[in-house]
């Protein structure tokens, strides 16, 4: 019989999250962000947390409201200063910040998702992001060496998921999820509706059960849009 | 001299039929604007999406389907949604024919910083870092100088580094210019501007020749 | 004496409630039919499924649904299809909990070989040297002597290694064989097989406790 | 307007193999083979071919159809042997074969079409594998590098595929073919159907048209089962 990752609520999705560990949370910008995982992680107060996610959300939304709280002690980002807590934090060195770029954070997740401690890559050779890594020449060209990221917990959010863990996104809400599914010692997937087992096609998974320990359907999403950007109708 | 609509016309030339084409945020967005009749060319968005399509009609605009200016965007026919573990390893593994991004500076060798200025606020990489080192067909748009007038093509960028040795054209309000064995050359002046007016503009070591056509657009 | 159910049967009492399992060929496919009651488990095939079932109902087979021993099979409720690459990330990621897999030999520090016989003809190794180096939880399902009646738990394995170090444990028609500390240590011995038999039957360094309980099955 | 990779047929798709040249072909034992393609290199008669392809088919179907013909002149498997017509020419040294673990086949090709021109790996150190290859530890276990693979051509097999090359598989049939795709300087993608554009959910592709160069419906498919293996019906 598939196994069954069901958990009540948030509360128990998230029970066992301590101050101090690393958390990698899915998303790009505020899209296919775990929403009431975050909320959650709020009200629970844990601090002193290292948080990899692609982004740090903005002043009332997303990692912003961890960061309002002072929760977060490092982010392990690609892009972030979107908010002005954020780099208040950042500038009077409260907030440690390590950027990576984008590709290379994927990879590096799922890297440490897939039993690979490391790999090279051509990006950031020669730049900031090279200093102190080994550098080699594949076909001519200067790598260099990155290694895995893996995380105590990964909180993802999906679109639908079944009883059994397993997963779909919806359009470009999938961005750094899966991976980061993939990445955590425990993983947690908060789903915008939660089907039992068997309803979902076994051919259009797109992250399977097993790597996910804990699922549970949000109580609401208000799916915020950060750059509002139309064609006016005729 | 062209305006950043120029700048954007004049690179979505270089489009082929066929490419895959990754477009960076500011100008560079702008030549989705201008592709040639009869070229077909399909939009990767490194959020996760090829097959990018124009903004959405207003009341149309879907959380879950953004760009990577994290703009609400539409999907074409055909489109594709996929992780960013995939759509990285589209750009680093070549897939993808061409890639147009911004840049603070440039130099004769084809280095390009666009990412951290000492002292500011640094917002990160993005992509950016990942498109430069693995793009095989990399064009600059920019201005050719900043806003205090000074040159953005240089010898060596001052700036931090977002690649080495990547950039193989620039096209800027002043000209079109490639980058080969360390120097610059000169291409192509924008309407009404003067070789004079660009070798004043160029700080790097610019390689003239002796004809220099005007652009068509 | 056990039988190549026997064993099978042995190693399902392994089991755990919420485990991912990937069995190898032979006497570790038999381990599916004796799951404890209870015990939800998923079976993992590296071919590209996770909740693989029976075998089908004649008539019901799909040439597009196998298993990694190339038969056909069925999907469970809730099943999963991936490609390889995923397959081997679940796998060399740890996500599997245990891997039950035959061997031609294992030593007293954990050593397997199951893939080569020099001089004989090679198949390949499948995914069996990914399986070794990966999993956490590793055990061996195989007759405690070979055809010739030569030990097949030794000091060292004479035949090219198939990974180090990995095995943990050990369950051959005979008895229940823990690994560590560089030694065979002798857990349980099967219904009716005395200690001297598998000391007899054991060429490696065996530890053998005061109390040497008879399996339960 | 989607890009269109549709060529007329089987012997459009194949022009341009050469003989001597490295082709990656996908499937899994003879499920998702590109059955098509295959008989198209008898027909054409390309020889010295170094095939990447977990297995090496049977004695009269998938690449064992290549063997006989002598085209191959080395094989990078995982798991070879199911014919006899192998076994000959491989004891008779006519034969080269690079077998590799399936894990580190699967990576390898993934990695090629990644740019990821090398990465560290656990499966095979202390065998004949890692002999000649970097050891290094990680986290107290020593891994081995592996290198990427990359094919002049890669011939994929897919369920459905539409005109920009979008491909989705069926079941098991998936295995190799989407990393093998990637990793093609050119790819061939076979279907059973070929659909017009827009006919695939883009939330449900496995295989993104951008890996995919050439694409055409096979005209038939015999999708040959090798271990028929059933229980009786009551």
């Amino acid at each position: 019989m598939a196994l069954n990752k069901v958990v009540a609520n948030v509360e128990e999705a998230c029970a066992g999250i301590q101050s101090g560990m690393t958390l990698m949370l899915g998303g790009f910008g505020l899209c296919g962000i775990p929403e009431n995982s975050i909320a959650q992680l709020v009200k629970m107060g844990v601090n002193n947390l290292t948080c990899i996610s692609n982004n740090a959300g903005v002043d009332d939304f997303g990692l912003g409201l961890l960061l309002q709280g002072r929760q977060i002690k490092k982010m392990i980002s690609s892009y972030v200063g979107e908010n002005d807590e954020f780099e208040r934090q950042m500038l009077s060195g409260e907030l440690e910040v390590d950027l990576i770029p984008q590709g290379s954070l994927a990879e590096r997740c799922r890297a440490g998702g897939a039993g690979i401690p490391a790999f090279f890559t051509p990006a950031g050779y020669g730049t900031e992001v090279g200093e102190g890594k080994e550098v080699r020449e594949f076909n001519g060209k200067p790598h260099i060496l990155e290694t895995a990221l893996t995380a105590d917990y990964a909180i993802v959010k999906a679109w639908k998921g079944d009883t059994a863990g397993n997963l779909i996104f919806k359009a470009t809400a999938r961005n750094f999820n899966p991976m980061m599914a993939m990445a955590g010692k425990i993983t947690i997937a908060e789903v915008e509706e939660l089907v039992p087992v068997g309803e979902l096609d076994p051919n259009q998974i797109h992250t399977p059960g097993i790597f996910v320990q804990r699922i549970f359907q949000g109580e609401r999403y208000e799916k915020r849009i950060e750059q509002r950007t139309v064609r006016p109708r005729a | 001299m062209l305006d950043k609509n120029g700048i954007a016309q004049r690179i979505a030339q270089e489009l082929e039929d066929g490419y895959y084409v990754n477009l960076g945020i500011g100008i560079p967005t702008l030549v989705a604007n201008y592709i040639p009749q009869g070229v077909d060319v399909e939009f990767q968005s490194e959020n996760g999406i090829l097959g990018m399509g124009p903004f959405p009609l207003e009341g149309d605009e879907d959380a879950d389907l953004i760009n990577a200016g994290k703009q609400t965007i539409t999907a074409m026919l055909g489109a594709v949604y996929f992780d960013s573990a995939t759509s990285f390893a589209m750009i680093r593994g070549q897939h993808v024919q061409l890639t147009v991004l911004g840049a603070m500076e440039v130099s004769q060798n084809g280095d390009i910083a666009n990412w951290k200025i000492p002292g500011r606020m640094v917002k990160g990489m993005g992509g950016a870092m990942d498109l430069v080192a693995s793009a095989e067909n990399i064009i600059v748009a920019m201005m050719h100088t900043n806003k205090r007038g000074e040159s953005k093509l240089l010898a060596d960028c001052s700036l931090p580094l977002t690649g080495v040795g990547c950039v193989k054209k620039v096209v800027t309000n002043l000209a079109t210019i490639e980058i080969t064995d360390g120097a610059f050359h000169l291409l192509e002046r924008a309407p009404g501007v003067t070789v004079d007016e660009i070798v004043a503009a160029t700080a790097g070591k610019l390689v003239v020749p002796d004809e220099v056509p005007e652009m068509k657009l």
